[in-house]
């Protein structure tokens, strides 16, 4: 993606558009868009060549409040679209925003497909686990026994998790936010940003109207410190208030394990190391789940050659092979030919 | 005019014992592993070469490798040529060649009361008529006492005949197919040189084969000469009348994907060609991905859906974004198809149809995508649609759909089927420099941008591509007020904005050229009224009638949706319209409710093509009956 | 015939001094926030309680919560009631109450000349206005001057009234439209006694806002009755000749889930529903998946692809499979609808319309998905297609498409529109028992089964169903062997399967009633033939120039496919046809094709259902111009 | 499922269908439709209660050979399809036929779902990576450099890994089959339908004509037994022709790595034990890849409640609350109502 640097660079501001929000007040939708115009700002991105491209729902009227190029299109179908725009275009920097409904319901296959061609784009899931344009059904990232208009009883179904499911099907990035950590968040998108592939990056957002308070379990005040991991590469896997508690491998049953620092003989060596390329544990955090710690930042990043560009390398051989411009006349007339005459 | 065939290789004129005959059908049926297709297609050059006019009816069986022996694993490739225009590849064949049982089972019904039949006795061993389903053998039981049979042992005289070259028994077999082109090759007096290159080229590298193949070949012509059966017997078909040119033959396929390059050429644009395989629709998939040099990229994408919307992602980059599918694969992508009219960006699909409802016979030709293409979809959603009448014609079809959807910002699509996909006939190549370009215009004016402003003649839509300064700008599905292109609920925007896409669509029609008669009076008695594959037999079957002083015209349409202006006044000129289609009568309906003119359906829905008797007949019942 | 509703309360009689009026047409409107549709909703149900007839129209803002203020974020309830029949929720509001200026600047263009209109002073602040995008205060620049504005602090007048409970100032404020809805029941004379009863038993939790509201309903109500404000005056709408019965109002929505659940219980069925949510089908959805005591599960699939899916999969195992959805949501089912055709399996799928194309409009009304659900497939795959003409005709409509889906053993396509789906009307509640049941009989006959047995009268397939010992059979979308129903690639075959599929659809017209004439003569100058949600304003468009004295008759199709065997011969008594549809001329196609009588349509895709006077224009236009 | 033991239990060749079977000569799919037979003739099914269902490719054939019930419907929809007849009938014995396009191309994301949702289906992947039906066009299963007719130049996308994907959508029951393995592929067969919930097998087929030989690697005779490790719960996760070559953790670098018994000091002690319960040993079984051995058998089994018990159990308990026979009358009348009496 290119982020050409410019002498006046653009403020965050500058990256919205003339639209008025549209979103319930209150919606974390507000908070996210602020952290990404803080981001591109920060990036010196240029309105001209960023594109945002979205499905539908909630989180993907996203494009319109953006003063960069911007494709609204349909629900779940945005990395397809993305990834035309990609082959196009390669230059351009190509940013998707979608809802958990939008990315892991109706969208699951493109998604998947997206990641694993590792198409070079930012893919931003604005999981508020449920639908919010369509007024509250429950979605695959509800949890277990959702009350909503379309499950009265309590939903059935074991929610995915996103991040998980981004690891399975081969994404070379992976990292989580959350929509009113305003400091955090834009770093997490600019390292999303400076990834070369697909970045996945998924942003706990809280629906105020059909799903308010879904992740207070571990983003409350009271409870955040404690209850979230922030991850940095090389460092070790440390978290609460005075980075008393940290992550070990629990051996024996291959997992990790909450402890705490000076309690039963642990010290700093027990603690796991993050390590951004390493898949298992990667893996193993993207699992982690309350009352465990929720980890936030990356979790994953280990860089592979884009679809795009091996797509264009191909033809650009092709082409660099050719004596002379291509020749539709000589193509045409390949093979045999007889001449009729008059 | 008379024309006459250059090739390279010098003519022999044996022409003084021969018969002459204006135009004959050849059918060769063997065993999926007996290398028909190859053979038909090796032919079909040899008789271009010759200067005869030709059409060819390639059919595949549905299964990759069908258990050898089984009827289900029959292939057959069908030619007619002669010295006349050749619209067909003919309603019944008069030779069959059968390499074994199964292929005579399926294909002898076909054959003409008399018609010459070629069977392979090597192989019709008690296993082979066991495996082909016959309980007795037919070469003894005088159930193929209407044509005349000629037993040969292919296989023993082609063991025979390669033996030196000291191939496994199993290969030297498989020269089988090659020994019968070459008996069929002196039965017409077909020059070989061309295909004993083509074995020397392709088995380049394994030389023993190439000998083999070759040895096979001289030795069935040399038993032509040679062997005086009776019924093998020396033909000779003169040259036909073509408009002289340089000539190739061309599968729909291929003359599609040159003509799809051409236009993205003729546009100035990058192609970007998004499809998922589907039968028949994958080999302009293979055609395209083998171009990279045209700056054409192919991707292959996960399903119908991901590359109809992929190929409008790459329109809205500013390339031209093409998809290609077939009926249930066009299908999934209708929605897509949607918002690319809801956006208004330039699409080309190809749907090359195939036998339905559901999977259907997707080996099987049919042309009943008209409804889906004109009116398959949700809400008001104009689009335009042509249909390419043969193989050639879907060069010049691929470079108007092109033409079209740039030129109006709007999906094209583009209807071919299977039996074009696949069928192979001359093509006088066109030049390059000789076509007329229309290069697209990017917006790049930000003085009173917005995305929705309109060409006053063609209402199209400016194309304003990411990357231009100035120029940002948000569309989406939503509906989008006419003046600054933002999402409006407003009610009487939204009645506008609707007429207008069905009015920049209507307003094709002044773009296209009127429609022309094919043949016949542009008014009387009957007007027989096609689209798509269809021409070859509606032609012949109108200039029959005509023959016989029937009052009959043919009109052929291209474009389907919106019809040209002229149309609706030409058909009320008839007293009859007969509307032949491989479907239970979708353009009928349409001519019906467009022009009020009472279009009578003739419907085939057999996966076959249309025999030019049954138009015949339809016809004179129309007129005499 | 005389009618008279018996409510639980008691009506006071003060008609004495108050102006009798025929109908009335009143329009509440105000921000998202300001309960517009609750107010709706309770006015309706005093209003039927009085035995008026009425009908509504619910018009919500796209946004789910729109900033407050915005003009957006106006939502707006219309109900026309009267003595009389009432066909529609009126062309024009005599009555408009505006909340805040968004409202007014949304709805007034709306209003008849001389209507009332009531603002609420207290939601004209500076700011108020602004944000509504208003640059002068309309009240006071002359703007208004063809209404009878009644200028009311309602805001401050509720806090009064309910200061007493002690709630907060925000919650007080809450209680504003119960102020106007007293108000408005004082002058149109209707009790209060239900809505009391309602609130005190939806907030039986929360006494004092129990209490606050109905403060604020007695308090409106008062003040109509004291203050003399001119405009604000009593009126009387006496009750409407009604058919007597037990009756209740109802949505689209409810009418439709409680006719599928009636219809397969009829059947003797199990009812699988899958859907996907989608604006504005899943109010369908949510109705059925509180309805689990009638063996009803419902099933959220993953996509539109999936619901039709998973219901195909569910009529395969002996259940009764129902999808549902709208326009975009259904283009997307098209592939698997065409399997349900080649296997024949029963399914039912809703389409509740909405404007498009793409994703359009998403909660405004459009009825123009007929030619999806007609001719919208790849393919020659014929379904029945069925239409509800208003609310309570969706509970019939959805019966007879299971009766149809189960007897025929096809997809049937049953069309509800936007409109359909969220207004509400009076409904005489339907009597199960009287219902005539259609039980469905499996096949258990092992003696000569094969899956693709057909009744003869029918044409149907039989349903053998897994876990039928004996009968175990393999069914897909390739061809079928007419007499085995093993894969057939066979040319006849095809053939004879794609004539019998039709003529099993066909079929389907001698299973129904023929067409009536809803008004008018069964000939005549004019007949003006709608279907759907139309059904209102063409019928009253009719009676009006009916009572002008013009011979127009109005007709009105549930059945779109096939057609009622007798509609050909109907409409060709006309000389006119006069098709008035919310699309671009769908209807209109169909018939000009299958009957080529001349239809003319009449088209609106606003967004918004046909006004009386539009109808009867173009009516009058078409007989007298 | 259900699995009515009868009196005269059904052989093999009873499962096999009248119509003769159209697959290429030497296809795997024949190898793998004889162990199909063999497990349902073990397990003692009936064929009355036995579906198979199928999407579309050479694989999706399979319902068509077997003389069960037999469901072969449009590309990619078979989970759907198998879980609306699952939802109407939850006693019947549902088998899901795929190729590796039909499940991972086309059919992703309602795999992902039908996994998820833990319907109680089991979920036969052939994998052959490659399209077969189509005439050979590169899969999501296909290597990186697959020459085919859309790729003449070679594939350039990361495959998928179809058992890592399916953990990582959260199935409950993951196994690997090798189409030639007539022992050990039908007691793989007879885990997935002991499991109660959606199980997920992916059995390497060979196909001959287009992509013949892909799986040499790992299951040519010659390196068979040094190329695969054969899975056992609890027991040490010990391969090669003497059992000599073992899977021990790299704590360091947290991933397997291939070890000897009894050099550099390896001793049993050091190799880890299967447990079929622990996701992340499945993760990292199902990510090895050859010079690593290739995981065969059962790499995760953890059940859980299934999604139509859950669905049936919520219709159940409301039919129980019931007093008598659910009533629409009462229903529509439920409400305001008023009488218009003539
Ligand atoms: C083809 C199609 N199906 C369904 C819908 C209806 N729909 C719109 S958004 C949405 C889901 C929204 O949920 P999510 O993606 O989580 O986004 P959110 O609104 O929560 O941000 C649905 C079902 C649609 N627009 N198109
Ligand atoms: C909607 C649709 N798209 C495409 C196809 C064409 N198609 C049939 S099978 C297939 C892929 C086959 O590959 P796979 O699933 O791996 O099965 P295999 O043939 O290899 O067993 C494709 C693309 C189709 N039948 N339907
Ligand atoms: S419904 Fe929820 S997600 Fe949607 S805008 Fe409102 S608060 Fe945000
Ligand atoms: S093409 Fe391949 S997978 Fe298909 S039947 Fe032939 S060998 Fe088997
Ligand atoms: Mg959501
Ligand atoms: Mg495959």
């Amino acid at each position: 993606m290119n982020a050409p640097t410019k002498i006046d660079k653009l403020q965050p501001k500058d990256f919205a558009s003339d639209q008025e929000l549209r979103w319930c007040p209150g919606c974390g939708d507000y908070a996210i868009i602020k952290s990404v115009h803080k981001a591109l700002a920060d990036l010196g991105a240029t309105r001209e060549n960023t594109v945002f491209v979205s499905g539908i729902g909630c989180a993907a009227r996203f494009p319109y409040y953006m003063s960069t190029y911007g494709f609204h299109t349909i629900h779940g179908r945005a990395p397809a679209i993305a990834s035309g725009i990609k082959l196009a275009n390669p230059e351009l920097d190509v940013w998707i925003v979608s809802g958990d409904g939008d990315a892991l319901s109706i969208g699951g296959n493109h998604l998947l497909h997206l990641l694993r061609r590792n198409v070079d784009v930012n893919f931003l899931l604005f999981n508020n686990e449920i639908y919010g344009l369509t007024k509250g059904q429950y979605s695959p990232t509800s949890r277990l026994g959702t009350k909503s208009p379309s499950t009265p009883l309590g939903s059935v179904e074991l929610p995915v998790s996103a991040t998980v499911f981004a690891l399975g099907v081969g994404a070379r990035f992976v990292a989580r936010g959350i929509d009113t950590q305003q400091q955090r968040l834009p770093e997490v998108l600019k390292r999303a940003h400076a990834h070369r592939g697909a970045s996945f990056v998924e942003i706990f957002q809280n629906c105020i109207v059909y799903n308010d308070g879904a992740f207070d379990g571990f983003t409350a005040k009271p409870v955040a410190d404690e209850a979230q991991i922030h991850l940095e590469h090389g460092k070790p896997l440390l978290y609460g208030k005075d980075r008393k508690r940290g992550l070990r491998l629990d051996l024996r049953r291959l997992r990790l394990e909450a402890v705490t620092l000076g309690e039963a003989g642990v010290g700093e060596a027990d603690i796991l190391v993050h390590d951004e390329t390493n898949r298992t544990l990667a893996g193993m955090l993207a699992a982690l789940e309350p009352p465990m710690p929720v980890a936030i930042g990356v979790l994953y990043c280990d860089p592979a050659p884009t679809y795009e560009a091996a797509v264009q390398r191909q033809v650009d051989e092709v082409r660099a092979k050719q004596s002379r411009a291509p020749d539709l006349d000589a193509l045409m007339r390949r093979g045999h030919t007889w001449t009729v005459t008059a | 005019m008379s024309a006459r065939a250059q090739s390279t290789a010098e003519r022999i004129d044996t022409t003084a014992e021969r018969r002459r005959l204006e135009s004959v059908v050849v059918r060769f049926a063997g065993d999926s592993g007996d290398g028909m297709q190859l053979t038909g297609t090796r032919f079909t050059e040899a008789v271009a070469l010759a200067g005869n006019d030709l059409a060819t009816f390639p059919d595949f069986p549905a299964e990759i490798r069908a258990p050898t022996g089984t009827t289900y694993g029959v292939s057959a490739f069908q030619i007619n040529f002669g010295a006349r225009e050749i619209r067909t590849s003919g309603d019944q064949p008069d030779v069959l060649v059968a390499m074994n049982p199964a292929a005579l089972k399926v294909n002898v019904r076909d054959l003409r009361d008399g018609g010459l039949l070629v069977v392979d006795t090597g192989s019709f061993k008690d296993r082979d008529l066991k495996k082909a389903g016959y309980e007795q053998n037919p070469l003894t039981d005088g159930s193929l006492k209407r044509y005349q049979v000629v037993e040969i042992d292919i296989s023993k005289l082609t063991l025979e005949a390669v033996k030196a070259t000291g191939l496994s028994q199993r290969d030297a077999l498989r020269c089988k197919n090659m020994w019968t082109l070459g008996l069929v090759y002196w039965m017409y007096d077909r020059d070989r040189k061309a295909t004993v290159d083509w074995l020397t080229q392709r088995f380049a590298k394994r030389p023993e084969l190439a000998a083999a193949n070759i040895a096979a070949v001289n030795a069935g012509h040399a038993f032509g000469e040679t062997a005086e059966l009776p019924g093998i017997q020396g033909f000779y078909v003169p040259p036909a009348s073509i408009s002289p040119g340089l000539y190739r033959t061309v599968t729909g396929a291929e003359a599609l994907s040159w003509g799809l390059v051409a236009g993205t050429q003729l546009a100035g644009l990058k192609m970007v060609f998004c499809s998922y395989p589907i039968t028949p629709a994958s080999s302009v998939l293979h055609a395209l991905a083998g171009m990279k040099q045209f700056d054409v990229l192919t991707f292959q994408a996960e399903d119908e859906i991901a590359a109809a919307c992929a190929a409008i992602g790459a329109s809205y980059a500013g390339a031209l974004g093409i998809t290609s599918s077939s009926g249930p694969g066009v299908a999934l992508k209708t929605e897509a198809i949607g918002l690319a009219i809801g956006v208004e960006l330039p699409l080309v699909v190809v749907n090359s149809q195939r036998a339905g409802p559901s999977t259907g016979m997707p080996t099987k030709t049919e042309q009943s995508d008209l409804f889906q293409s004109v009116w398959g979809r949700n809400a008001d959603s104009p689009v335009a649609v042509l249909a390419a009448r043969s193989a050639g014609d879907c060069f010049e079809v691929a470079v108007e759909a092109v033409r079209l959807a740039t030129r109006f910002m709007t999906p094209v699509i583009l209807l071919t089927d299977g039996y074009l996909a696949n069928a192979a006939e001359p093509w006088r190549i066109p030049e390059f420099a000789k076509l007329q370009p229309f290069p697209v215009r990017f917006h790049t004016d930000t003085a009173g941008f917005q995305p929705f402003l309109r060409d006053e003649t063609t209402l199209a839509r400016i194309w304003a591509k990411p990357g231009t300064p100035g120029l940002e700008h948000r569309i989406g599905g939503l509906e989008k007020d006419y003046n600054t292109g933002h999402i409006s609920y407003d009610p009487d925007n939204h009645q506008k904005m609707t007429e207008v896409r069905a009015a920049k669509i209507r307003n094709i029609a002044n773009d296209i050229p009127p429609q022309i008669v094919d043949q016949g009076r542009p008014m009387g008695r009957m007007a027989v009224v096609g689209w798509g594959s269809t021409y070859g037999p509606i032609s012949r079957a109108v200039s029959n009638a005509r023959k016989r002083g029937l009052d009959v015209s043919h009109i052929h349409l291209r474009y389907l949706w919106p019809m040209p202006r002229n149309l609706g006044e030409l058909l009320r000129g008839y007293e009859q319209v007969l509307v032949p289609e491989m479907n239970m009568g979708q353009l009928k309906a349409i001519l019906r409710a467009e022009y009020l003119v009472p279009a009578a359906g003739l419907n085939k829905v057999s996966g076959q093509p249309f025999k030019i008797a049954q138009i015949e007949q339809a016809i004179v019942a129309g007129l005499e009956g």
